[in-house]
């Protein structure tokens, strides 16, 4: 039966004062707070909330495959598997995993495997969970985002942490880090990510119609977005060494961890 | 310490066993102790209401989704209240992927079971026109972290977040249902707050509110869920038998400790205010 | 399509004269029968009759197990496959298995683990098949019932037998062994196994709402039927030893079996 | 004694081909014998119909149900019969738990073959209001046993069912069908009888009705389905090759054993009687 | 919703002329091309058109079977996989393999099985793919048709060809190679395939009705058009051969392939 | 020879990438050249359009069917196009049989976003009666030969399926839709051709349409759709890392590519003339 409520379009994505709908300035960024360590029984999490999206990864690995036919004698494998909640979403998710996320799990795997050193963990393998319970845009963005926090607080060696962070075109106009209605509402959304071991894009999706100039344009922000981001997760990590030393010294000069 | 990440080993065991037999446990509670509960509700914003439960290290975030259907002919003027509960791989490694398996169904069904036959959701505030539009809720249960006990935590998560829940109110219009601008809320959904109290059983020992590694030493485990007046569901689980008398004097404990956990956790207070 | 003929509830679950509809006392029995040693092709095999209800148990093992990786390597497994044939219901069931039954074979399956040495049988299965071919109430206690009399038709060592029947409220009074009708019309329903060997309560599940004393009230009437079945039980199984004998006599003295 | 637990030894396979040879069979048969037959109708009280058919040792238990729907449309006034098969892990240890095999379909879809082209089942007759509502008849066979030869047993027991059947009358009214109040019965249904007569070879031997250590050996089967008038459906499966002398000898054959069989069967009699 | 076309039959499956709605005499075939070899990456290929049939084969093997327990010690495996494209049908076919061609691909292997010596190729399977990308009846003959080609293309050793064709009964009269429509339209469709090692019918299947003598009749006309057919797969299988000749002579003396 | 039937050795893999780094192709095509595509249409009776396609020996054979529905309620006057795709194990000894797994969602997901935002499909044109009736086309993708790069060729394919399609004019009657005797064609229904542009990497070496033995050694793909006018999508796949300024050189040549190449294959010719 039709939903009491319709989820409808705004007629503008940009109020009066040539602010976004939420405020915001169209380079700007959502409010973003990560915190690590968050899942006791993972060998390493990280939870964040970005706008309105809050998002749970944990790592569990190096460890035995399953189904032990996927593992590869010369190498680690890394599996990763994107999943959202019945109710992140304004109409229920039905709960058993569709094609979307399957394939945005796929993503975050070739966009996180560029840091890893696979090579050195024969036969075992490396799976990271990611929980969406809360969606409203740019989810795999802040999905492969935790993730790499999630390794790095598992203390899984890696190149480089791993940032991503969508760019787009809404009502004619390149934005930065779209919200959900500016997804749906908006003609185009390009999610990047970015391997700072190499300053090299690992991942680059597009939909939507825009021209060379403005894809040239939008690499150039997603720069940006992406330098601010990474030192929120680099404070995010130190957060947790600080705790980590509070918590030793606070035990008294007894203690020996 | 005690590693909850593996398989609990033979000495492990020992100790948890040895212990209990004393009526001590690991962690320093008594038999009839629960770990601390930890609330918070409204967390999701996509949701029409939610509850983010600690129980000590056990964490499960439940949050309510509605549709509207056609009731069921033989209870025309009522709405549904399905559970359906999902452990997180993510949550422990314990847990596999894969479609919901016998622990994530028993979850749901003993946390459902507790409920339906309370007086708790009160259905026929669910219906919009009689025969025409009922709401169907789902209330799911996502598992962030497993540490013990997770149907007692479900229970209280599943009450927080039907408490905190704000639905859009419908009338019946003859183009089908259509939002009033109001809203349902818990206060108006919920009566009756019945709770699952989980017991484990090692031996001869019976203790209240397993944790993992005390879960994972159970031979088996006894929920009663009890209203006020009412035990509304048993379910025992595993492999422990008990006898006669231990079933009344469990059942008779869970009216006790329900009325506690009832008066400590005050769920009222995570209605949802609609001005 | 709407059926033609409703499954509708009877107003009242007493006759004038204080009996139940089908001519019961509150604390009598069903009619039951069981035989065993009913499919050939099994290690052990038995069927029950009670009331309407109609049950075939097969047991299989000590064997192999399917798949491979359930095996454990100190203990043997039990596996019970609890299932419903489509035509056993007043609506047809669908022929998959339904969550329902797969839930009903765990518990049948932790009712019935205590009474076995599954120690002795490290790296195999014992697997228990019950179809319900007519099913009007109470289908989890008769089969929990008759997969103990298969298992002892098997030969498999067990501490004692098992035995299963539920109690319960209908019209505001406690009845024992409720029928289909009773069980959906009623308020509630108590099923209970025993194990023998220590005269515990393996099975013990409620769904409804009853008050402490009507609790205790409903545990010792369970136990009074249990026993009553239990004898039931023993009969079946001389029977089988009584026919095996006759039928070595009929051969005359040469036999040797 | 010959172990139908386990897949056919060397020995027994040669002892089984050895003696066909020499037209005999382990059991005594001739090769051109049924094993006895024994049927038991209406003896599911949930089942609108039902059957438990024994042949040897192999026993098929069928029920009827029914559902109401609305007719395809290029045969509005004509209803539906389905046939399902269940090769219960009960029954063999040679069944597998999980979804219908090849062979359960197979069994399934040999005997529907049989029944569909040979006016048995009078479609017509299940039609309640042309283009609105007609009977979906399903039925179902649960193999209890398995000693060989499902099919000529589940065609028998399908046809005993069928006849044992008693659905309730319906009529069309406005607000949809209506129960008269009377019922349909196998008399109304059912009309010829087809019968599947199944053959078996082993090398260049062929014979009726192969038991379970005979399957085991064979090579292949050839099913030939006839009517009092026609053959109404032919099957081989296996990897056993047939002349073309062969398939015509067995099919003049299939007339002979199938009409001996109805009047030693006189499958009339588990008409059930609705006074 | 009901489609805008329906798939009507016609009333009459025979012309005033005595001919078939094609323009076919009773006894003759639709038009078939064949050609082997038409897949690079399989170990053998063919491609057969049957009138308005176009349908692609291809063989691999021997190769180690997946999943491994279906593996047989003593002797390979011969796999079948039978499927029809979504557009190959008047109403879009599901995309997800159904009952039907499950069944049919067990006919067609239980088929070809008779010619392969498997006892040669233990723990190994040969696995034939069956793509039907149009159809128009008789797929099941001209699959197993093709697939025989298929097979030889790949150099497994085969006591023989094996061939087959469909006879049947429309409009009262019996016709060899009934299409799409006297297959819907007529009375019987009698599918036989021939293994030449030994002049037996390694398939047969019926539905419909028809006297024994009808039986009778049929079974001659199967074994002319089964002739001729096998000419047509002996043509192909020549063609490569010259083909291959051909190619090398092109390449002048200093070929050494 | 190449041995594209198993996964690369070493050495095949070393002498692929020592040649790229000379800016040479075992092929010896150079680092911006297309393998010959080779386009016939309508070689499929059954379906509603179609499109036989070879991209060297890469072939997809496309099929177009429909079905009619209701619209989108918050499109009430457009039709639906969706792609689907399967790796058939025929084609491949790298395919497996089974659901469509990653590979064959990619392509069927980078093909479809190539078109769906460059008006290409104009939906409205398969528009019965708004709110009422709407085509829904299938575009059904079968690799029947795998030789590298099947999403440029099913790109390909699509557009020429669609191109010589052919699908029976509905108009909206009392009854529902009913068939007006003409058609709707390809000319009706596109208008962009937007192309999807695929890329090879290896360590530092980008190069057009990837064959089968480069993209087994290939560490990622940029596949990068383009109308006459704009970017319509671009899809990263694969571990490799682009700098931006590969992406925006990239961007700049797929441009160029497309044009050349919607030149020289000139789909219109495949448009169905219906007299």
């Amino acid at each position: 039966m039709t939903l009491l409520i319709q989820d409808e379009y705004p007629e503008k994505l940009f109020r009066d004062d040539g602010k976004r709908l939420d405020g915001r300035d169209p380079f700007e960024l959502r409010p973003i707070k990560m915190e690590v360590d968050v899942i006791k029984n993972a060998d390493g999490s990280a939870y964040i909330e970005w706008g309105n999206n809050k998002i749970f990864a944990s790592v569990y690995g190096p460890r035995e495959v399953h189904p032990h036919h996927l593992a590869k004698p010369d190498r680690g494998i890394l599996r990763v598997f994107y999943r959202m909640a019945t109710f992140s979403v304004f109409d229920r998710k039905r709960p058993a995993p569709g094609r979307r996320e399957k394939e945005i799990s796929m993503i975050i795997s070739d966009c996180l495997e560029p840091v890893l050193f696979l090579e050195l963990y024969p036969g075992t393998s490396f799976e990271i969970f990611i929980e969406v319970v809360d969606a409203d845009g740019g989810t795999r963005c802040a999905s492969t985002t935790v993730a790499a926090l999630a390794l790095a607080d598992a203390g899984v060696p890696m190149r480089s942490l791993v940032t991503s962070c969508a760019v787009g075109k809404i009502g004619g106009q390149l934005v930065t880090d779209l919200s959900g209605i500016e997804d749906k509402a908006g003609e185009a959304d390009l999610p990047t990510a970015i391997t700072w071991f190499n300053d090299e894009l690992s991942l680059l999706q597009f939909d939507g119609q825009i021209s060379q100039s403005e894809l040239e344009k939008c690499l150039d922000m997603a720069k940006d977005a992406l330098d601010k981001i990474y030192s929120m997760q680099l404070d995010a990590l130190k957060r947790k060494y600080i705790k980590i030393q509070e918590d030793a010294e606070n035990q008294g000069g007894a203690t020996e961890e | 310490m005690m590693d909850i990440k593996r398989v609990i080993s033979t000495i492990e065991k020992g100790y948890i066993e040895e212990n209990l037999k004393k009526e001590k446990r690991v962690d320093g509670r008594g038999l009839w102790d629960y770990r601390e509960f930890d609330i918070k509700t409204n967390t999701i914003a996509a949701a029409e209401g939610s509850a983010d439960v600690l129980l000590g290290d056990t964490r499960i975030l439940t949050g309510i989704k509605y549709d509207i259907g056609e009731p069921f002919p033989d209870t025309p003027d009522e709405g549904v209240c399905t559970i359906m509960a999902e452990l997180l791989p993510l949550a422990s490694p314990l847990f596999e992927r894969g479609p919901p398996d016998q622990q994530a169904i028993e979850l749901a069904r003993v946390v459902d079971r507790g409920i339906r036959h309370a007086d708790c959701v009160q259905t026929k505030k669910l219906c919009i026109e009689p025969q025409k539009a009922v709401y169907i809720l789902f209330v799911d249960m996502y598992v962030i972290n497993h540490s013990g006990n997770m149907i007692d935590c479900g229970g209280v998560g599943s009450l927080a977040a039907l408490i905190s829940s704000h639905i859009p109110e419908g009338r019946w219009t003859e183009n089908g249902p259509e939002w009033t601008g109001g809203y349902i809320t818990g206060k108006d959904i919920i009566k009756e707050l019945p709770l699952p109290i989980t017991y484990g059983k090692i031996g001869d020992c019976i203790f209240l509110d397993p944790s993992l590694p005390e879960q994972l030493v159970c031979e088996g485990f006894l929920t009663i869920s009890v209203s006020s007046s009412d035990i509304t569901s048993i379910q025992k689980s595993g492999v422990a038998t008990f006898t006669p008398e231990e079933v009344k004097m469990l059942s008779k404990k869970a009216f006790e400790i329900a009325d506690d956990l009832r008066n400590k956790l005050d769920l009222w207070q995570y209605a949802t205010q609609i001005e």
